[in-house]
């Protein structure tokens, strides 16, 4: 792809990540196109739905006909694997790869090859460290600090106190992302003791984690859980510990959950990392294959809802399962797919 | 218990070298209590580890992780291995919650059962190495709930029943869970100490081809082993699933290699033949207490990597020594 | 007269926690002789000989070799210095190739990798020498029957070429015939100035071969002395510290008994086929002939442990299928197997010695589920009793007995079950007179209480003592059956080898 | 003269049933689990090419080859142990540890470079030397003390790749992962690799002759030296090995160590691939296990004994390939891991069908 200078088409859909990024432009190729999702790790709630979405948007009116063959692979945590199916796939002459990287480095080598074939190649979610691609993902930085901001004004005038805040797995650059974020603002604006403990994003072990935290800790100010946040709350209930404001992720549970105990003081926040960015990557990639200039780095809306603006069946649904996540569509970039459309399906329309 | 001629000695020592494990064991939970304590006195100036009720809620949570390394024990001990829990453990707790009502609770074990007995099937009658057997199975049972959560969009609320076992305290106090662990082990003990069953399963671990000559049949034995495994698992699963209050993908995973250690940890010969259940006992607590201080430590994951690690190779370098080879 | 000592101990003591496995033992034994070493079973043997290849260290003594003192950190060293000791648990690598096994520890290398052809050839070279061409140098050890593995295994010995050769009951599962190559190769190896210690239980052997003996009783050398000064029964009585009157029991004078279990044509594979033969109620029937002729194929047939067995097996004129050790166990005919290696297939050695003697009737000591501690006990202490096994405490690991208590265990194990049927697979391999005598007289009181026994030997002299027939099996049938006056050395011999009877066997 | 009729004859029936057992098919039948797992790799392979639409061309290939080394050299890895009767866990760990070395050292100049390569290597060969020490001198049996290691190994790994990242030398990494052609010209060895006598190879994937020379120059003098066949020996019968005066101890280290050495190069292998270090817990399992799935579907035996690395290397390809195909068939997303799962235990299971062929059910147990 050549470096352009934008402005580039829907500019609400594609938001370039901010004024210094760069735009690129891949050789127009005549559609319909064939569109490889190369996922990483299938085997949790978030991968399921994602891929749903993906299936389910390359059926929508208005894409449909742009795509000729949409194929979904799972390579599991093994980066060698990724590399190899991406590989195959810009062998096997697909026009663009849609991937959660494994691991942030290390496509250098499928990259080469991508541009040697004009393929576009649109990592997501678990994006790369590098401008050479089309990326597309919500700002993790803000997603930290937009909860610490929720939290201290929930907080009121209070600045100090215990903070417990309930980390993702790990080594990811999302979990150290969303940690930075939080901790700029937080430690900038009190002096909090800020108790530090490892969620996995998972509910279970968030749930232990929490529970451990209760035991020693006793009282907490405010919670930030990046995921699992269910077990959390889940946790602090077990506990008998009052409900404080917390800020967590858009797991349904989790919304149901505030929209249920708001009024006992879980005043909770609750922003998503919504698997609907599949919908906005293929958007994406076909509007770079129609020729047209493209951010470098896709800044997407984070979709926030807190307990006064939580509205059952609407951005939340009481009564559909705890697992999936609340948001998923993007009405700017024309990604009308609900969760319940995705979650809430039978056998026969999944194949 | 007490009496356990089953248990060889190599050097003609009676109780002796079974008891080691469970007194150093227990003696660095201990330990785990007094550091914890010595951290939180320095951050809080308080001592919550050594009260009541934190230790009850550890117990609580440690009924999981019990529950499953009683059933891999019964395994373990055959000389074989189960490395299909994580995703039995899950497969249970989704269907339950599918399905959920009366059904919710029989239905999960029924689904460990199940899973155990195939793998049972094929490591007895196929004689497929368990450790390969039981490491299919765990990707089938993945591919299946993957398929299942995909294709039919399951309810996954844990039943009242469920989240009473899983939650609920007697008087306020006594984990409900606890219990359910305890009858586990109960049933585990007689089995492991007063039944045919369970002199098989010292017999077979010990040197099969001598049992089978001996008109044991075992590959029923070993058919039963997992296929109890499995039930324990599922157990697990319905209990776990109660606990967070709904079933969710990938449940299972942090349950496998802890089990495993804290079996270990236990003093069971993961080569099978020897080894008590007490000694299982104290393992899991020891592992559930590591965990806990750890995470209230805020020890990064390095460090927890290395003290998982060090711990294992310690305590086996005190008691899991085998014997020289001599002939 | 009396040769100059070439390796030689001085008053070596050697413990295990509270056994006196050997105590204050002077021994010394000298090129160009055959030196047999006698004893029951725990008397210090094995030790002995263990601590003279360097396997264990004696807790006291010297060793002087040649004259200079030595002492062996491992076997490794011991091998160095020329001593190669051929032990009673084998020392062969099942899952490689015999050649493997037999040039393991110095291989023929070129360029420092080991030449496969080289060591082909060495291999093929040294099975000859032990007479034994018939075995492929490329067969898996474990798929040759024991006899060959013993044959194998002496090779090795030989390939390391030794200056002291020690036979620990080496020749415990040797027919006739091998026993005669390996008399040969011994005088051979003795000719050439070979130093060789020999232990057996079987006593015509060390008539046969040695030149001197030396008697050990309780871990202490009794006496020394060279062939031809003592009888018989002397040195037995030095052996077990008593007198024993005739060996075997009389055999009881009675028409023989109507049969109780009847083998028709019974084949497997190209190992058996078609045994015919039956057997009545208090009836000892002896299986004869070469090793590996089907006698071992034929026990396990009947046991259920084979797969695809042709032909009918009637008790009492009901047919009974052979599906699973539990099935014949359980079955109307109350089978019992005593199999051919006790430590791996009659025993858990590392259980007690009370688990082990229930293992086998656990069902019948159980209610429901459960097991009964009460009959338990009761019943192994009545199997202790019953056999006169020697045990500290029945909860001792079985491996803490001596090699014929153990397979005393064995047999108990499967009397408890109240057999009607006992299957003897070389139940006296590796057990002193003493122990052996009382087997024999166990088994008469046996049949003579109604069992009808097959019992399998490759010794034929406790044949001939104490089997009311014997049917001599060659290339998977019987080709003769003897009786009463019939049995004895010459007709075992000749029909083993078939040389009476059809010259050809009618297959392929 | 009896004796001589005596012995003649002995041996006579003997020899027949010698005959009977040791012809070609024994020794096929030695050999059979390898053969085996080539049937099932070629059968699934050349389905993939025949269908791919660019099948039998050097991308394809080289592609393949990339996915497959780094898998390939840890069943390697794992194979040693194996055949000594003991599981090692740790080879996941390893891998990912050294890969986290490299992405830290093999950089920069020429001489940088070559020194970060020997770094990794060695400190894979250390750890697994490690792993032998705890089992040879704590006498812990192998999987626990693997178990634990692993864990350590694990630990460090995240020292020095808190989060993923680093760098490793762009044109290195290009060049081991593409063919002899490409390989020649970035380094502009024989005229940039358009040498003629060159062209025969140059479609060659590099990944493929590093795995040959690794086999060459390290498996094979292993297994035909003395420590390899004590390693067969131990795996085979520990007791009576040592009492033929092996020097099993030794062995053992040697086992560990070389498993080590192999786990390191895949590591290294790894590293050069991604040009970045990666302490992924999840990965680093699930290379261990897989490791234990191509073992086995090499035809090397669990209890040790017998089997190669030769097969192992197989079974790897055996496990890719079957994902391969889901690259080109349309197989519903969310069914994949059910296949992938369904093959695996299929492919595993097909050693159970011996069972049918076995007579003597004794032979079950060893
Ligand atoms: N490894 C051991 N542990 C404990 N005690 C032992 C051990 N080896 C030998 N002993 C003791 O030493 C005594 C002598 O054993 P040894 O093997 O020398 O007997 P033996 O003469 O070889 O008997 P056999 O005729 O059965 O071979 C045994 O009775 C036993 O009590
Ligand atoms: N672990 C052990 N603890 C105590 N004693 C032992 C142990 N292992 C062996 N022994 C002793 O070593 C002696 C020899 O043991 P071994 O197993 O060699 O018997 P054996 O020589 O096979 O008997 P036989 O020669 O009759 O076959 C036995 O008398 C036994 O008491
Ligand atoms: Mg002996
Ligand atoms: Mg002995």
């Amino acid at each position: 792809p050549k470096s352009v200078s934008g402005p580039g088409p829907d500019p609400n859909c594609f938001k370039p990540w901010n004024a210094q990024t760069k735009y690129m432009q891949w050789d127009k190729k005549p559609g319909p196109y064939r569109i490889a999702v190369v996922n990483g790790f299938v085997g949790n709630t978030w991968r399921i739905q994602m891929i749903q979405t993906a299936k389910a948007f390359a059926e929508q009116a208005g894409i449909k006909d742009k795509i000729k063959e949409l194929k979904v692979v799972s390579t599991g945590t093994d980066v060698a694997a990724q590399l190899g199916a991406m590989e195959d796939f810009i062998n096997q002459g697909f026009d663009a790869i849609i991937t959660i990287a494994v691991a942030p480095d290390g496509f250098d080598r499928v990259i080469r090859l991508a541009d040697r074939n004009n393929v576009v190649i649109v990592p997501f979610d678990n994006v790369l460290d590098t401008d050479k691609v089309m990326q597309v993902n919500e700002d993790q930085l803000e997603i930290g600090r937009s909860s610490a901001r929720f939290l201290l004004k929930e907080l009121g005038q209070k600045r100090d106190g215990k903070i417990l805040e309930v980390r993702g797995l790990p080594g990811n650059s999302v979990d150290r992302d969303r940690h930075l974020g939080f901790r700029e603002l937080m430690e900038k604006e009190g002096k909090f003791q800020i108790v530090e403990v490892v969620g996995n994003w998972d509910d279970g072990t968030a749930q232990k984690a929490t529970a451990d935290a209760l035991a020693v800790h006793g009282k907490f100010e405010a919670v930030f859980t990046q995921g699992g946040s269910t077990g959390s709350v889940r946790a602090m209930m077990d506990a008998k510990h009052p409900f404080v404001p917390m800020a967590g992720e858009g797991e349904n549970g989790y919304r149901k959950l505030i929209a249920k105990h708001a009024g006992d003081g879980l005043k909770g926040y609750s922003y998503s990392q919504s698997p609907g960015l599949v919908s906005i990557s293929m958007k994406a990639a076909i509007s770079a294959l129609e020729g047209n200039p493209m951010p470098q780095l896709i800044s997407v809306p984070i979709p926030a809802v807190d307990y006064t603006t939580l509205k059952d069946n609407v951005n939340f649904w009481s009564n559909l399962t705890d697992n999936f996540f609340a948001a998923n569509e993007f009405p700017a970039c024309g990604v009308n797919v609900t969760a319940p459309e995705i979650m809430a399906k039978d056998a026969k329309n999944t194949q | 218990m007490s009496k356990t001629a089953t248990i060889p000695a190599p050097q003609g020592f009676r109780l002796k070298p079974d008891d080691k494990p469970v007194i150093f064991a227990a003696g660095f939970v201990l330990l785990i209590l007094l550091v914890g304590t010595g951290y939180t006195m320095l951050t809080q100036g308080s001592a919550p580890l050594l009260q009541p009720q934190y230790l009850l809620q550890q117990l609580q949570v440690g009924s999981f992780l019990g529950i499953v390394a009683a059933g891999l024990m019964l395994v373990i001990l055959l000389g074989h291995i189960d490395l299909s829990v994580p995703w039995t453990l899950t497969a249970a707790a989704m269907m339950a919650t599918a399905v959920g009502g009366p059904w919710a609770i029989p239905v999960g074990l029924g689904i460990g059962l199940l899973v155990g007995i195939v793998n049972g099937l094929g490591v007895a009658y196929l004689r497929v190495p368990s450790m390969i057997f039981t490491l299919g199975m765990n990707a089938v049972m993945r591919g299946l709930m993957v398929a299942h959560t995909g294709g039919f969009a399951p309810q996954t609320a844990a039943t009242d029943l469920m989240q009473y076992l899983a939650v609920a305290r007697i008087g306020g106090v006594i984990p409900v869970a606890l219990l359910v662990w305890l009858a586990v082990s109960a049933l585990v003990v007689v089995i492991l100490t007063r039944t045919t069953l369970g002199r098989a399963i010292y017999a077979i671990g010990n040197r099969e081809r001598a049992a089978y000559l001996s008109g044991i049949d075992t590959n029923r034995v070993i058919l039963i082993a997992f296929a109890l495994s499995g039930a324990a698992a599922g157990l697990a699963g319905v209990l776990l699933a109660g606990y967070s209050t709904k079933a969710y993908q990938g449940m299972g995973d942090p349950y496998l290699l802890p089990a495993i250690a804290a079996v270990v940890i236990g003093g069971t010969n993961i080569l099978g033949g020897r080894g008590r259940y007490l000694g299982t006992l104290v393992g899991v607590i020891l592992i559930v207490l590591l965990n806990s201080v750890l995470s209230i430590m805020q020890m990064p994951e390095a460090g927890r990597q290395i003290i998982y690690g060090t711990v294992i190779i310690a305590m086996l370098l005190v008691y899991g020594r085998g014997e020289r080879v001599t002939g | 007269m009396e040769p100059a000592p070439f390796f030689a101990l001085e008053n070596v003591s050697k413990r295990y926690g509270g056994v006196h496995a050997l105590r204050d033992v002077d021994f010394a034994c000298s090129r160009g002789s055959i030196h047999a070493v006698l004893g029951e079973n725990g008397a210090g043997k094995s030790t002995l000989m263990k601590i003279m290849a360097g396997v264990v260290q004696p807790d006291e003594g010297r060793m002087t070799l040649e004259g200079t003192p030595v002492m062996f950190p491992g076997p490794a060293a011991a091998n160095r210095a020329g001593i190669v000791c051929i032990f009673q648990e084998l020392s062969l690598m099942p899952e490689l190739t015999v050649a493997d096994n037999i040039t393991l520890s110095s291989p023929p290398r070129r360029f420092g990798l080991i030449d496969g052809r080289a060591q082909r050839r060495r291999s093929e070279e040294l099975l000859a020498r032990v007479g034994c061409e018939d075995i492929d140098p490329s067969a898996r050890v474990a798929d040759l029957p024991l006899s060959r593995r013993q044959m194998v295994e002496i090779a090795k010995a030989l390939g390391r070429n030794p200056k002291l050769l020690i036979l620990d009951e080496a020749t415990s599962a040797l027919t006739a015939a091998d026993v005669d190559l390996v008399y040969r190769m011994l005088f051979d190896l003795k000719a050439r100035g070979l130093s060789i210690l020999y232990i057996s239980h079987r006593m015509h052997e060390i008539e046969a071969l040695a030149d001197r003996c030396s008697v050990f009783r309780n871990g202490r050398h009794i006496e020394t002395f060279t062939k031809g000064t003592r009888s018989r029964d002397e040195i037995i009585g030095l052996m077990i510290g008593r007198e024993i009157e005739g060996q075997f029991p009389p055999k009881p004078e009675r028409p023989r008994p109507a049969p109780f279990i009847e083998i028709r044509d019974l084949s497997w594979e190209s190992r058996l086929n078609g045994v015919t033969l039956e057997a009545g109620r208090g009836e000892i029937v002896g299986l004869g002939g070469l090793d590996g002729q089907g006698q071992k194929e034929l026990l396990l047939a009947l046991f259920g442990v084979l797969r695809g067995v042709r032909g009918t097996v009637t008790v009492e004129g009901r047919t009974m299928a052979m599906s699973s050790p539990r099935a014949a166990k359980s079955g109307r005919a109350h089978m019992a197997l005593v199999p051919e290696d006790r430590k791996s297939e009659g025993l858990i050695l590392s259980m007690s010695i009370a688990d082990n003697l229930a293992m086998a009737s656990l069902d019948r000591l159980a209610r429901g589920p459960f097991l009964s501690a009460r009959r338990t006990r009761a019943v192994v202490q009545e199997a202790i009793e019953q056999m006169r096994i020697k045990i500290g405490d029945a909860g001792d690991p079985v491996a803490t007995l001596s090699g014929g208590n153990q397979q005393k265990v064995v047999i108990a194990k499967w009397l408890a079950t109240g057999p009607d049927v006992i299957l003897l697979n070389d139940p006296t391999r590796g057990i002193d007179v003493g122990t052996k005598q009382e087997l024999y007289r166990l088994m008469r009181e046996l049949a003579d209480a109604g069992a009808c026994i097959l019992f399998y030997s490759t010794d034929y002299e406790e044949l001939i003592g104490c089997c009311d027939r014997v049917c001599v099996m060659y290339d998977g049938r019987i080709v003769r059956a003897l009786e009463d006056e019939a049995i004895n050395e010459r007709n075992l011999i000749a029909s083993a080898l078939n040389i009476v009877g059809q010259r050809e066997p009618a297959h392929g | 003269m009896a004796d001589v009729a005596l012995t003649s004859d002995a041996a006579e029936p003997l020899e027949k049933a010698q005959r009977r057992r040791w012809g070609f098919g024994a020794r096929m039948r030695q050999h059979a689990g390898i053969l085996g797992g080539l049937a099932l790799f070629l059968a699934l392979y050349l389905f993939y090419q025949a269908n791919h639409p660019r099948g039998f061309t050097g991308q394809i290939l080289i592609q393949n080859a990339n996915e497959a080394f780094a898998l390939a050299l840890v069943s390697m890895a794992q194979t040693v142990p194996v055949l000594m009767a003991g599981l090692d866990l740790s080879v996941g760990a390893v891998m990912t540890l050294v890969g986290c070395i490299a992405s830290h050292l093999v950089n920069g100049s020429p001489a940088e470079i070559a020194f970060g390569i020997v770094i990794c290597i060695a400190s894979g060969a250390a750890c697994g030397f490690a792993n032998g020490c705890v089992v040879v001198y704590g006498r812990i049996q192998p999987i626990i003390a693997t178990l634990a290691t692993s864990a350590i190994y694990m630990g460090f790994a995240l020292i020095l790749r808190p989060t993923p990242g680093g760098k490793v030398h762009e044109d290195l990494s290009w060049a081991v992962t593409s063919d002899v052609r490409e390989f020649a010209a970035t380094f502009g060895l024989f005229s940039d690799g358009e040498a003629v006598w060159l062209q025969p190879f140059a479609w060659i994937p590099v990944p493929l002759i590093l795995l040959a020379l690794i086999i060459l120059l390290v498996w094979v003098p292993f297994t035909r030296s003395v420590t390899g066949r004590t390693v067969y020996a131990i795996g085979s019968a520990e007791g009576a090995a040592y009492m033929s005066g092996l020097p099993i101890n030794r062995a053992k280290l040697a086992a560990f160590t070389l498993a080590g050495l192999f786990a390191g190069l895949g590591g290294l292998f790894l590293a050069l691939q991604t040009s970045s270090g990666n302490a992924d817990i999840p990965q680093a399992g699930a290379y261990t296990l897989n490791s234990i799935a191509a073992v086995v579907i090499g035809g090397t035996s669990l209890v040790g004994g017998s089997g190669s690395a030769i097969g192992s290397v197989i079974g790897a390809l055996v496990l890719r390939t079957i994902s391969f195909n889901f690259r080109i068939f349309d197989v519903a997303p969310l069914l994949q891991p059910l296949f992938e799962g369904l093959v695996l235990l299929a492919a595993v299971s097909l050693g159970g069908l011996k069972l049918l062929r076995l007579r003597n059910k004794l032979e079950v147990f060893r």
